[in-house]
């Protein structure tokens, strides 16, 4: 019985070990991850000070140049790192969070509930989400990562609702779900012990997606300038590059690193998305 | 023990309910204490939903259906708990029966929470073991191992060995054997007769094979489109058939002891639209069928002791009753 | 002459843990006009067995063995080769018949695609395949429908009317009855054995776990277990005298229309079937025969017996010593 | 049909609805007197002051019941008055929005039609290809995470900056006047080019991946499977296969509106384009809340409108639902 356990365990890391996207999507978000951990501490520059010769190349001392006032734009960059993997986790984690229990009730639930769980789920989906964002962001103004990313969850959370709501139906209609029901066990504890443990890697997924998304919308949101008012991201140094005209005087030290990374982190993520996918679902492997 | 009374289920189709479809239309019926009921139909026939009503997975759009006398609708907490102590059901796909990412263990240790929570560990280990080998399985064989890893035949016993730890009263048996291999299937059915003779439990056994049917029941009910159109003692019913569609049904039952009879069969689409009439009507192949089939629908009548038809055919000679099982037999609670 | 041969025939499904050995050694021949029931337990391979012949494609593999179709080998592990015999020569009428219709063509359109593919105009065929859709009571207004607009016992009739279009020497119908209601089951298996009659179709292996079913329509029956056939036989001889302990135990624990409980007990198969990923050496029954010996821990010969047109195939010790 | 239509509507009334309320409350949440912060705004222009300062407590209408301040602001909304931009006064809010959106969906819809139409067909190309999947598909992987302005920086400052070949700001050249000649279109196409090509490279490398993915779940669907054992050729069913999963694409078009709207606002903004996009980050800098509110309307109603069109398209494409499913469970 043990051996059986570790035999289906194992299957899954060999595959999960085997799966080239796997690999390479998991070892570039490592590497960022790491990055943003001992990033700051590898520079001795404070990003916002005047270090150096304003809009220098990369150089020994300077490894990604500097900007027009003289600042060091790797040490913008590590620092910059850390407020992405925060909005991502944290924006993208509450979208899944909100969008998950959303699904859940209206899919176990059914009836009116569902149709209006539902309704509301198809209106916020159908508003855009970033000109909310703008009106919200506008508006109230975003003072730190964390209400950036408490808004972006609160509006993206739609699509996540509809997959978890569609999950849940088909999981409900199976019979392990009515023998729970006849066991007198209650709905909220049949959600989370038996519906939610089978769509475990579903929701990973769900997660991965949602932070990939988070981090492409709260960079957006900085480069139109919504960002919060006080520290720095990947997308304000590009707002800032755009800004001090770095573009016509060539300075693509400047804005190619940060673009770079979300592209690449993003990229990371939804490549390890499909990985996992491959690996949860063998339909796609193919032998 | 277990008495339905015109129950009914109505389900709503689209967004605001503009279609439905009757899915039980007013079916009374009776299983008494220690009596094995086939619940007999095709797929449409409603036979699912009446299981799940008993079972209250599903709420009945009008009717009653009493246990003991009180009516299941009005059971809330406790009594509702306790009620699943007594009534339990098991269901088609052993598979799906299980969560996949658990141990087979789970459905017994979620028993001993939800029911037994103050039974001690040891003792429950012997209830468990009792319980397993009540349906013929060994401990070692089974427990700790994954639904994957048994046989559809062993799911559905432990299964019913979970039904046991309740010491339940009635079980409502869906379609249980339907996804087993021929050579597991009669034992699973044996398992529940035995149960029967031993501990004088009730099983409403729902079906659509005929011959399994037969084999462990004591009365049939036969259902057509959420209608029961026959019903009563299992020899009589299946001996001496009388309603048409029972008729059709054991014609077309492949047999291993007889051909196949060259009575055509016409294939006619279950679609047709429910009329006011009788709702077997457009499926019918007595030739002379009259205005009244095309009407009105006939009502149960009690033809010979113990065996009921809807069928205008018999509409002179015999009275019209309410319960399709056991109203001769059966104490009256209401 | 046989319309089909097999021989010898090994067909392997590839998993994470090594090849299943669903069809492990398989020898058997139809005559034309022959309805074969294919029966056994489920995982006894007898669906690979039967896809295998039209169709194989990973994860099963060709291991080894010979197909012949009247004459002529069939090269059933060459997917490209195999492409212009399907249909026109082999042709299947899969377990998932209600699905098996492009949901977004209306079926005139797709029946067109698909004959334009084997080099045939449809309005060609036309005539004979309103003939045919007659003859299942099938309107040919169903022509200009979706597959989603047709019930689905049409559909069922429309994917059974495809298959055989061509005139194919072999069909190959996989559980075609099992999902369907008692009524409709004997109608579409009726319609099986009329395609046969009219000579729409060569011979007919009939896959399904339903032996009664078999009873009525099949001429003969193969029995499969573990990837192994265990007797062959007319059906007659073999409901009526099995002589594999395997068939005689499946046919026993079948309750006939009749058989009560209470009056005459009957009994299943007790044990598991074995896993095919090792199967067991010898007789791969031997675990749960009732009437097993030292010597089935050798592999049993298959012995034939030759009686008129029908031959008789048993793999099992006991009838060994019978014919010694 | 016209159930599902209905149903639609019924989604896009409401959400439009709600759209508005919320233009409407926002201001009102706002921390401060919106009507003192947009005046110090405007008080950069004496002459405005007292103008602007009738004007927004007419707009507001602090005075009348809350209930009154919201009707009236559906009427001015249906009437199209979305008052007076304070960065471009005494522009009304409508005008500066009409003279943007020409711009807006001369880059917007071709980018969509095209990414839409390419993408799917390099999708379907690729899936099932081992060598193309694998070298090909990374690179669609990494334009869909691309954020928009950073591909459309990138561009401007390959094409634009270090090769010259495009101009990098501005609809069109500054020494120009708007008038029809050829050579005035020319110039317009010529700084159309980048920002239409960023938008329609990010939103390929979405197409070409989701057709890409959804192709091997349908070649893998029981119809393909029924195909090849009756033999026909792999191209019949990579056609039926490439046909159905073009559905649940058109789905995604509609629900990749939002975003993509999100994106031509940035890419308008790396390239100066003097679209909506621009309208709105200028209006967003300058505190101008006439001007958001007008922006953000516009923009879902261009969504909405987008939402609609693909549904009917929709319709169109899938027999499933014109003809009102009778296969309905």
């Amino acid at each position: 019985m043990k051996a059986q356990k570790n035999r289906t365990k194992n299957e899954f890391l060999y595959f999960a070990w085997r799966n080239k996207k796997l690999r390479i999507g998991i070892f570039i978000l490592l590497f960022f991850i790491l990055l943003a951990i001992v990033g700051p501490y590898l520079t001795p520059y404070d990003p916002w000070a005047y270090v150096g010769p304003p809009a220098s190349g990369p150089s020994q001392k300077f490894w990604f140049g500097t900007t027009m006032f003289g600042q060091d734009v790797f040490s913008q960059f590590v620092h910059g790192l850390r407020p992405v993997f925060l909005v991502g986790a944290f924006g993208g984690g509450l979208a899944t969070l909100i969008g998950t229990v959303i699904g859940f009730i209206a899919g176990y639930r059914g009836g009116w509930i569902d149709e209006i769980l539902n309704t509301l789920t198809n209106v916020v989906l159908v508003i855009p989400t970033l000109a909310l964002l703008l009106i919200l962001a506008a508006y109230l103004g975003v003072r730190s990562f964390f209400i950036q990313a408490v808004f972006i969850g609160c509006t993206a959370w739609p699509w996540t609702a509809r997959a978890v709501r569609a999950q849940t139906m088909s999981l409900k209609a199976r019979e392990f779900v009515d023998l729970a029901r006849i066991s007198g066990m209650r709905a909220t504890k049949i959600i989370l012990t038996e519906i939610a443990p089978n769509m475990l890697s579903y929701l990973v997924m769900v997660f991965i997606l949602q932070f990939g998304g988070a981090i492409l919308n709260a960079a957006t949101l900085d480069f139109i300038g919504l960002g919060p008012t006080r520290g720095i991201s990947l997308g304000l140094m590009m707002q800032i590059a755009l800004l001090w005209g770095a573009l016509p005087l060539g300075m693509w030290w400047w804005f190619i690193p940060p673009g770079l990374t979300i592209a690449l982190l993003v990229g990371a993520l939804y490549i390890t998305n499909v990985g996992l996918d491959e690996v949860f679902n063998p339909k796609l492997r193919g032998i | 023990m277990l008495e339905l009374d015109r129950v009914t289920k109505i389900f709503r189709l689209g967004i605001f309910g503009r279609k439905s479809l009757k899915a039980v239309d007013q079916v009374s019926f009776r299983v008494n204490h220690g009596q094995v009921v086939a619940l007999i139909g095709e797929s449409g026939s409603g036979k699912t939903t009446i299981g799940k009503m008993i079972l209250r997975l599903l709420p009945a759009t009008s009717g009653t259906i009493l246990f003991e006398g009180r009516d299941i609708a009005k059971f809330h907490g406790r009594a509702l708990k306790e009620y699943y102590r007594q009534v339990q059901g098991v269901f088609q796909d052993p598979f799906s029966s299980y969560n996949p990412i658990f141990k087979v263990d789970r459905i017994f240790n979620i028993v001993q929470k939800e029911f037994f929570p103050k039974v001690s560990a040891q003792k429950w280990r012997e209830r468990q073991e009792e319980a397993l080998c009540a349906v013929g399985l060994t401990p070692e064989e089974v427990l700790g191992k994954y639904p994957h890893q048994l046989s559809g035949g062993q799911l559905q016993r432990l299964l019913i060995a979970r039904a046991l730890l309740l010491e339940i009263r009635l079980l409502v048996a869906d379609e249980i054997i339907s996804m087993l291999d021929a050579s597991t299937r009669v034992d699973v059915l044996n398992l529940l007769a035995d149960l029967k003779n031993a501990q004088g439990l009730s099983v409403l056994f729902i079906t659509h094979d005929l011959a399994l049917a037969h084999y462990v029941s004591d009365e049939a009910l036969i259902l057509y489109r959420g209608n029961i159109v026959e019903s009563g003692d299992i020899a009589k019913v299946f001996g001496s058939p009388l309603h048409p569609y029972t008729q059709m049904l054991l014609l077309s039952v492949p047999r291993l002891d007889q051909k196949w009879e060259d009575v055509e069969i016409k294939l006619q689409a279950q679609s047709a639209p429910l009329g006011k009439g009788c709702v077997y009507y457009h499926r019918c192949f007595v030739q002379e069928k009259e205005k009244i089939c095309a009407n009105e629908k006939p009502g149960l009548l009690e033809v010979e002791n113990g065996h009921f038809v809807a069928c205008h055919r018999f509409r002179e000679t015999k009275k019209e009753v309410r319960y399709a099982t056991g109203e001769t037999r059966g104490t009256s609670t209401s | 002459m046989e319309l089909l041969a097999v021989e010898n025939l090994r067909v392997y499904y590839q998993t994470l843990r090594g090849d299943v050995k669903a069809v492990d050694g398989v020898t058997f021949s139809m005559s034309p006009g022959e309805i074969m029931g294919l029966a056994g337990e489920s995982g006894c391979g007898k669906s690979t067995l039967g896809r295998s012949l039209v169709l194989l494609k990973p994860p099963m593999k060709y291991v080894g063995g010979k197909v012949l179709l009247k004459g002529t080998p069939l090269p059933i592990w060459d997917k490209k080769t195999m492409a212009s015999f399907r249909f026109s020569e082999v042709s299947l009428i899969p377990q998932y018949a209600l699905s098996a219709l492009n949901p977004t063509r209306k079926v005139k359109k797709l029946l067109t695609d698909i004959l334009w593919s084997k080099g045939i105009k449809f309005s060609q065929i036309f005539p004979e395949l309103r003939r045919r859709m007659e003859l299942v009571e099938l309107p040919l207004e169903v022509l200009n429908m979706y597959p989603f607009e047709l019930s689905g016992g049409m559909k069922q009739r429309m994917v059974m009317v495809l298959s055989t279009l061509l005139n194919p020497s072999l069909l190959i119908a996989d559980e075609v009855t099992s999902a369907l209601d008692v009524s409709t089951q004997k109608a579409v298996a009726r319609m099986l054995v009329e395609f046969r009659d009219r000579k729409f179709v060569g011979a007919i292996i009939v896959i399904t776990h339903d032996i009664s079913l078999l009873y009525q329509i099949a001429d003969s029956i193969f029995v499969m277990y573990a990837g192994k056939l265990m007797e062959r036989g007319s059906t007659e001889d073999l409901i009526q005298r099995p002589k594999h302990p395997y068939t005689q135990l499946l046919v026993a624990s079948l309750p006939r229309i009749g058989a009560r409980y209470a009056q005459e007990k009957l009994q299943g198969i007790p044990g598991c079937p074995p896993s095919l990923l090792e199967p067991p050496q010898g007789c791969r029954f031997r675990t749960r025969c009732p009437r097993t010996w030292e010597k089935c821990l050798e592999e049993p010969p298959l012995v034939t017996t030759k009686d008129g047109d029908l031959t008789w195939q048993v793999a099992c010790w006991l009838a060994v010593d019978k014919h010694a | 049909m016209w159930r599902y239509l209905g149903r639609k509507f019924t989604i896009y009334v409401l959400t439009f609805f709600l759209a508005v309320t919320i233009d409407w409350v926002i201001p009102r949440f706002m921390p401060g007197n919106p009507v003192q912060t947009m005046l110090s705004r405007a008080a950069l222009r004496a002459e405005a002051v007292e103008v602007m300062r009738g004007y927004y407590l007419k707009a507001f209408g602090l005075d009348v019941p809350i209930w009154q301040q919201y009707l009236n602001f559906w009427k001015a909304v249906f009437r199209g008055d979305l008052g007076i931009s304070v960065y471009l006064f005494p522009k009304p809010v409508m005008k500066v929005i009409a003279e943007a959106i020409p711009y807006t969906l001369a880059i917007l819809v071709p980018a969509i039609l095209l990414s839409w139409l390419a993408g799917n067909k390099f999708g379907a190309f690729a899936a099932r290809r081992k060598w193309l999947d694998s070298t090909l598909l990374p690179l669609g992987y990494f334009l869909t995470a691309t954020p928009y302005m950073w591909l459309g920086i990138l561009l401007a400052w390959g094409f634009g900056v270090a090769l010259g070949w495009f101009p990098i700001a501005g609809g069109y050249s500054f020494a120009m006047t708007p008038h029809f000649s050829w050579k005035f279109v020319l110039d317009l196409l010529w700084h159309w080019f980048l920002p239409f090509a960023s938008l329609f490279l990010v939103m390929f490398g979405g197409w070409a991946i989701g057709m890409r993915n959804m192709i091997i779940y349908e070649l893998e669907a029981d119809y393909a499977q029924y195909l090849e054992s009756l033999g026909a050729p792999r191209r019949l069913i990579r056609n039926y296969a490439f046909h159905n999963a073009l559905l649940p694409q058109i789905t995604g078009l509609a629900l990749q509106m939002g975003t993509i709207a999100a994106g031509a606002v940035v890419t308008e903004t790396v390239f100066s384009y003097p679209g909506i996009g621009s309208l709105i980050v200028q209006a967003i800098q300058n505190q101008d809340y006439f001007l958001i509110q007008g922006c953000f309307l516009f923009i879902i109603i261009g969504v909405l409108l987008a939402n609609f069109l693909v549904d009917i398209a929709y319709l169109i494409v899938d027999p499933r639902t014109r003809r009102g499913m009778l296969g309905e469970t």
